[in-house]
């Protein structure tokens, strides 16, 4: 929308506070807006968090790619591509880096899903 | 943090007279480590006396470096400012930014930026190997872990901590926060809204993907930097959008501190919008003031501005000049540099040393100008501006707020408008909730959501016992036997996935280069060959650019391209500069390099002077009033003849030819020294001619040396004209005297 | 005062377009006269808005000029400073500098100063004619009446007076002057000291032909600037030398207005005397402010620094923008430039108008910053080093004054000493009162000493009736009929001595490249070929400096001379400069000049758009995320092509091409416009292809346009890469629409 | 003479001035340095006065040097070159340019010398 510099209209109610409280206002509004993205934030996640988590537990990235890749196509993500591997860890008493090649190579997935459950 | 590097090789310490060992450096990758994690600050030293100078506002000095051209003027002094100073890097090629790098620590940058490779924030996953970078470097583990490497061998040689940096932005952020934490990286962008406006990244995937990235970066203790300074490139009229950019910095602290990010690692980009010809200062000045009073528990990221950078590298050296005033009048705690070349091409290698100079230039030329010179918070025009723009920021924010929050916000082009806040034209950046990038990638964690590492964010299942607030609680990767940001032994290592595009194969192609050591002219490639040549040609401005092609050819140049034209008048002539690549190598085995002259010792040249009473004639000839240069040969007080016992009878400046000769004869003088220090390409040779004549003539050119000094003569021109000697820049009293001397001695024998 | 300028030649003003026609500005010089006398101040003007902006520090704008290549931004403004602003020419050809004026003026420059050929100051006399100078030009009657007639058209061209300046000092003063009065000199050097300290001409000489001098400037109008600041450039410290400054300028001006001039036309010649890496803004602004707090009523020209220039022009740039730091924080009447290339040679065309505009720049920046930042008079350290600078010069005054004065203080090293007075290092400037040029030389005046002539200085034993106070008394010269001061018909002209060294003979010579309008590069003078290029190598230093003279002969240049050196790392590699002199001229019959693309009316344009329903595809590509270029072509607030009502579907940033053409087939686009900016060299080309061989693919490539744009695009290299066309820097959305409808309508045929 | 910075003894006595005051006493120097020189300006003269005399009266450079190398070769130059020139005006009747090329020329010197007396 196109609108004229309104600005001596709409500040009328910023003129009588002082710099601080000016200031503070600032922070406040600011500290609202980031709220609910924290909380999205918080309760979601994403292929490349997944990949994030898998990569701390010592996966290459191809492997990475390809163990997140899967867990999409399974309707696995929600639960954590690392929760993943972690069953298979303890399925396979291996750690996980194994795990997470012997996955990517298209082993276990059948654990995962007596687990979860699948989607296909 | 420290982290277990006894695995690493162990490199030798650079030798400031070897080039960097590229071949060596990419040995044994696999098992070297970065030495640190987490940014470094440079030593203020609130007061520090060099030379014969107190400084206020610098820090501890390099242990190797190159200061100032002027230096040598005061004791060759390199004062360093007291912040930190950005060079920004982006050859796409790692073996050749590291070659930059050195010389850009050398010059006084502790902060290397490297841009990435185009389009790499685009793809959904991380880069391996050493693919050539387009525009930007292709982040990589092991380009990281080699660029790291040779850093580390470079804050050795220069005796200071270098920041090593790049960005967690694109749709890999959190792989991105992973990898850097992993191999030492110390800063890096990350702002999920410069993903939204300017990457055009789904809205909902930037945020909820910059929460774990920031989470993980405060874990490795990486500075930040935020986005907020690409409105300013951007916008229509950067003097415009300040409002939001004081928006778009708060929103990035506020998540950032939300997620766990601590304030003292959180910088704001910040560039000063404008330039000349508008009144860059006066509109740009208020907008720094407000920003700093909004934000001054945050830290500043000085940025230069490019908004209005043409290809004229003398106007943006000029508006830089003018940033760094405001990063003095204000503050800094980082003062990023921008290329003056930035306007026209990606960074040449002696662009980055230019702008790095620039700063360093300017910041300790303006050291404690603060003191002396203050801003005025009084002054109507400044604290009506100031106001306005918080004003006008909370008014944006509070109604983005009302129309429903952030997202819509965006939905509604608030930002990056060309009008004023509240004034818009409805001109700003779209972007959709339900568009962009890896749309409809974020998936809701289940309720068993776990993730079984450590500096993790959000909400994360973990057994009783992990990571929760109890004093005995055992860290989240315990689960899994530890995670590689706590066991650095656990992190993968991927060498090349492409045999034809990498690095080892770049490097075959220069093989021959390297090894007869041929010297061939580069920007920013290894034998790229690119010169610039910068003519002045009596033609409007269509017709010099044709002819400048055409003379590019006659210099044997290929793939001309005039890369700055800039008209004196349109019908007297046009400068142009000329970019080609010149394909010859050079064997400097071919070279006859001029030997120093060699400098006999104190003792000898005082022993000599007094048993032989050796007398001088100065005098500064061919109208030149500038005797400093002369001075500095004879003076006692500056290691001058004086110091030897010469006499020396010092004439003056701008003395006739006749006169010096006359006094040569009157004092039975040994030597004659004349010199010239700005002179037009005849006068020496004139003077010298004329000096060599007129001694022949009176009969004394046998027992009188002749010595000729100046900015532009060499031993060779001088002997040419007639002098037995000749000495140019920078010649030091101990070369003449060691001249004199043992000329003096053949003589005698 | 107003001269019979009836009789003069009159010449048509200038065309832009046309050069200056030198040969004709020599016809008719014996009856040419200068417009006017007498120094002119810029309008200023307190308030002025230009664009969207307010400036309250500019003067009147130019009729004709250039602006600032960042003006483009701003809808083309070219603010002028309040000040005067003075560039030096000194090439030592008339012929040749009257063109470098002319581009001078037309980016800012209104105080021209002509430096002198070297020796002319020890010349008892005047020189006659045009013979060829050295660092400087020979001043005469001929070259000045040639040169002003030049400015005279060179002023109603840009539409601003010009001050024509040069020097009355050397031992001919008197003589000077008056030729200065006679030919509209407007502005002059003239100072005894500087004749005294740094000519060695014979003090008593200097002061007696200073006071004659003086008297004649007072009566032409002519404004006077002081030699003091050649202290800066000849003291071992320049920052000791602050005291004697203050001294200097006082005696100075004291003796000017001794001797009848007004304060009003005294100028005080003043450098900031300090450089980085010096703490220089706090020592050389306590020195700026003390000396007007002393010298308030005079005028101030504020010079640049030459002191601790080197030969680097980037490193000048950034002191000289500090110097003009200090002009905006305190005050400057006029500002003096110094070119970036004066530390290696003489200045060069295109380096007097580097100077010009970046104190334009520079000032226009800080335009009103004194508003919002002020000096702390309070400030500790000001406060205490101002006040000692007056007393130390105090001091020194009362010193010499003690010790016999002025003639005693200079016989005993009062001047130029490196101490800082009252300390004394004994290694002043000495001269003798019975020593230096012209010694002996003066005579009394006896008592019947007659000068029959108007404005003269001293004793002057007129007949009653003549040049009395009495109102009645006729002017001195009515005892001759009238003197040249008072009837310019008086004046005699001479025009050439030296059949062989003069300007026709020299014009001859180059005669075949302005009669078949070839095109030669040039720095100074007409064809003298000099190019320089800029290279770097990576070796140390010496090496690379034998190294580029090779490659100098490998570019065909002869004489070629490294000018500057910069060592990027020791081992690395080193920046060079290297000039060389280039003997190719090109005809420009023999060039290609790429047509400005024609373009059609509005009406034309927005027709076609209207029947045709034209929809269009933009979007940024290659990962950039500068979209203001490709947004000034299709925003209709920018003339974009929305302003005819092409339906443009805006894709945004670093978008993929795929993306790009899958919109074009959706949208049924007629053109797909893709643009990149500042880009490595390659992204734009693989760019191009990539979207030239999609839409091939797809199947839509004969009915889509494709246009793509960017910095470094052109016409030519679009279409071999694909495109149907190309635009570049500073494309308008007229050329872009024009081309569309063009092309359609050609299809539609 | 070398001499330490001896500056904090010797201001004594500018201490207690007032910026006012320490800028008047300045002044007042210089203009006292500057008398004596006015002084000898006022009452000698040089051959480069004598020449911008001539000028003004219309002479030509050349014809300038001639007459006043001579005037000074005879001891008139105190009396005034213009002074010389103008004697020989009235003598020959005729305009300063023309005396001056005539006496440049060699003529009239003697009634110069009539009237000041000569010196060979």
């Amino acid at each position: 929308m196109v609108r004229p510099d309104t600005y001596l209209e709409v500040r009328e109610h910023l003129a009588g506070l002082s710099e601080a409280e000016l200031e503070a206002r600032f922070w406040e509004a600011a500290r609202r807006v980031v709220e609910p993205l924290i909380e999205i934030a918080r309760t979601h996640t994403s292929p490349s968090i997944e990949r994030s988590v898998l990569m701390r537990m010592g996966v290459d990235s191809p492997t990475c790619m390809s163990v997140v890749a899967e867990c999409e196509k399974r309707a696995l993500l929600g639960h954590g591509a690392g929760h993943v591997v972690l069953v298979l860890m303890r399925h396979w008493d291996c750690d996980a880096p194994e795990a997470a090649r012997r996955l990517a190579a298209g082993e276990g997935w059948e654990v995962a899903e007596a687990k979860w459950g699948g989607v296909r | 943090m420290t982290t277990d590097a006894d695995r690493a090789p162990v490199d030798p310490p650079l030798k400031p007279s070897e080039k960097l060992d590229v071949g060596a450096l990419l040995e044994g990758l696999e098992r070297y480590r970065p030495r640190r994690r987490g940014w470094v600050w440079r030593t203020r030293l609130p007061e520090q006396r060099m030379y014969e100078f107190t400084y206020h506002e610098t820090s501890a000095p390099l242990e190797r470096g190159i200061p100032l051209p002027a230096a040598h003027y005061f004791g060759g002094i390199d004062p360093q400012p007291d912040c930190v100073v950005t060079t920004e890097i982006a050859s796409g090629r790692p073996e050749d930014d590291v070659r930059r790098m050195r010389m850009a620590a050398w010059h006084g940058a502790d902060h290397i930026m490297v841009i990435r490779t185009a389009g790499q924030s685009h793809i959904d996953g991380l880069l391996e190997g050493t693919p050539e970078g387009v525009g930007g470097i292709a982040i990589t583990r092991k380009q990281l872990r080699f660029t790291r490497r040779a850093l580390d061998l470079i804050e050795d040689e220069v005796g200071r901590p270098i920041n090593f940096h790049s960005y967690v932005s694109g749709v890999a952020g959190p792989e991105m926060a992973v990898l850097f934490a992993e191999e030492g990286v110390n800063g890096a962008h990350q702002d999920p809204q410069y993903n939204v406006l300017y990457r055009n990244i789904n809205m909902y995937r930037s945020f909820v993907d910059a929460a774990v990235a920031k989470r993980v970066m405060a874990a490795a203790d990486i500075l930040q930097i935020d986005g907020a300074h690409n409105a300013n490139a951007t916008a229509v009229r950067a003097w415009k959008v300040m409002p939001e950019l004081l928006v778009q910095h708060a929103i990035n602290c506020a998540y950032s501190e939300a997620v766990g990010m601590p304030k003292e690692r959180i910088a704001l980009s910040t560039v000063p919008p404008d330039a000349a010809p508008a009144p860059c200062m006066r509109m740009d000045l208020p907008y720094a003031i407000a920003l700093r009073d909004l934000f001054g528990q945050y830290k500043m990221r000085a940025q230069q501005n490019t908004r209005y950078m043409d290809s004229d590298a003398r106007e943006a050296t000029v508006s830089h000049v003018m940033n760094l005033l405001i990063s003095r009048l204000t503050s800094a705690d980082i003062q990023s540099t921008i290329t003056p070349d930035e306007g026209r091409n990606v960074p040449w290698h002696y662009n980055n040393v230019a702008a790095v100079e620039t700063a360093k230039q300017a910041l300790i030329g303006m050291d404690g100008l603060r003191e002396m010179v203050r801003v005025d918070r009084e002054s109507p025009e400044l604290k009506a501006r100031v106001r306005e723009l918080k004003e006008r920021a909370v008014l944006f924010i509070e109604a983005m707020i009302a129309d429903g929050g952030y997202f819509a916000g965006v939905e509604d082009a608030y930002f990056v408008d060309s009008g004023e806040y509240p004034e818009t034209h409805d001109d700003g950046i779209v972007r959709h909730s339900d568009g962009g990038v890896a749309v409809g990638t974020i998936v809701p964690r289940a309720d068993d959501y776990l993730a079984p590492v450590c500096h993790h964010f959000g909400m994360n299942n973990l057994p009783a016992g992990y990571g929760g607030s109890d004093a005995g609680d055992q860290a989240p990767c315990a689960l899994i036997g530890g995670c590689t940001l706590c066991d650095d032994a656990r992190i993968p290592y991927i060498d090349e996935l492409d045999p034809s595009d990498n690095v080892e194969v770049r490097l075959a192609g220069t093989a021959e280069l390297r090894e007869r050591g041929l010297i061939k002219p580069e920007v920013e490639w290894t034998g790229d060959g690119v010169v610039v040549v910068t003519m002045f040609l009596p033609a409007a401005a269509d017709v010099a650019e044709a002819a400048a092609l055409e003379l590019g050819k006659a210099m044997n140049l290929t793939e001309c391209e005039v890369i700055h034209k800039r008209v004196m008048h349109p019908a007297e002539g046009t400068l142009c500069e000329l970019k080609g690549r010149l394909d010859v190598a050079i064997d400097p085995a071919t070279l006859v390099i001029p030997e120093p002259p060699e400098v006999l010792s104190d003792e000898e040249i005082r022993e000599f002077v007094h048993d032989r009473k050796v007398k001088v004639i100065a005098a500064t000839v061919g109208s030149d009033e500038h005797s400093v240069g002369m001075r500095e040969i004879i003076d006692i007080k500056h290691g001058g003849l004086e110091k030897w016992g010469f006499e020396v009878e010092y004439l003056g400046t701008s003395v006739p030819i006749e006169k010096v000769v006359d006094a040569a004869i009157e004092h039975a003088a040994s030597a004659v020294l004349i010199s010239t220090i700005i002179t037009h390409g005849e006068v020496h040779r004139i003077m010298m001619q004329k000096l060599a004549d007129l001694a022949e003539e009176k009969g004394v050119r046998d027992r009188l040396l002749l010595v000729a000094g100046g900015t532009q003569v060499t031993g060779e021109l001088a002997r040419s004209w007639g002098m037995d000697a000749g000495f140019g820049r920078k010649t030091k009293g101990l070369d003449v005297a060691s001249f004199i001397v043992e000329r003096m001695r053949e003589r005698v024998i």
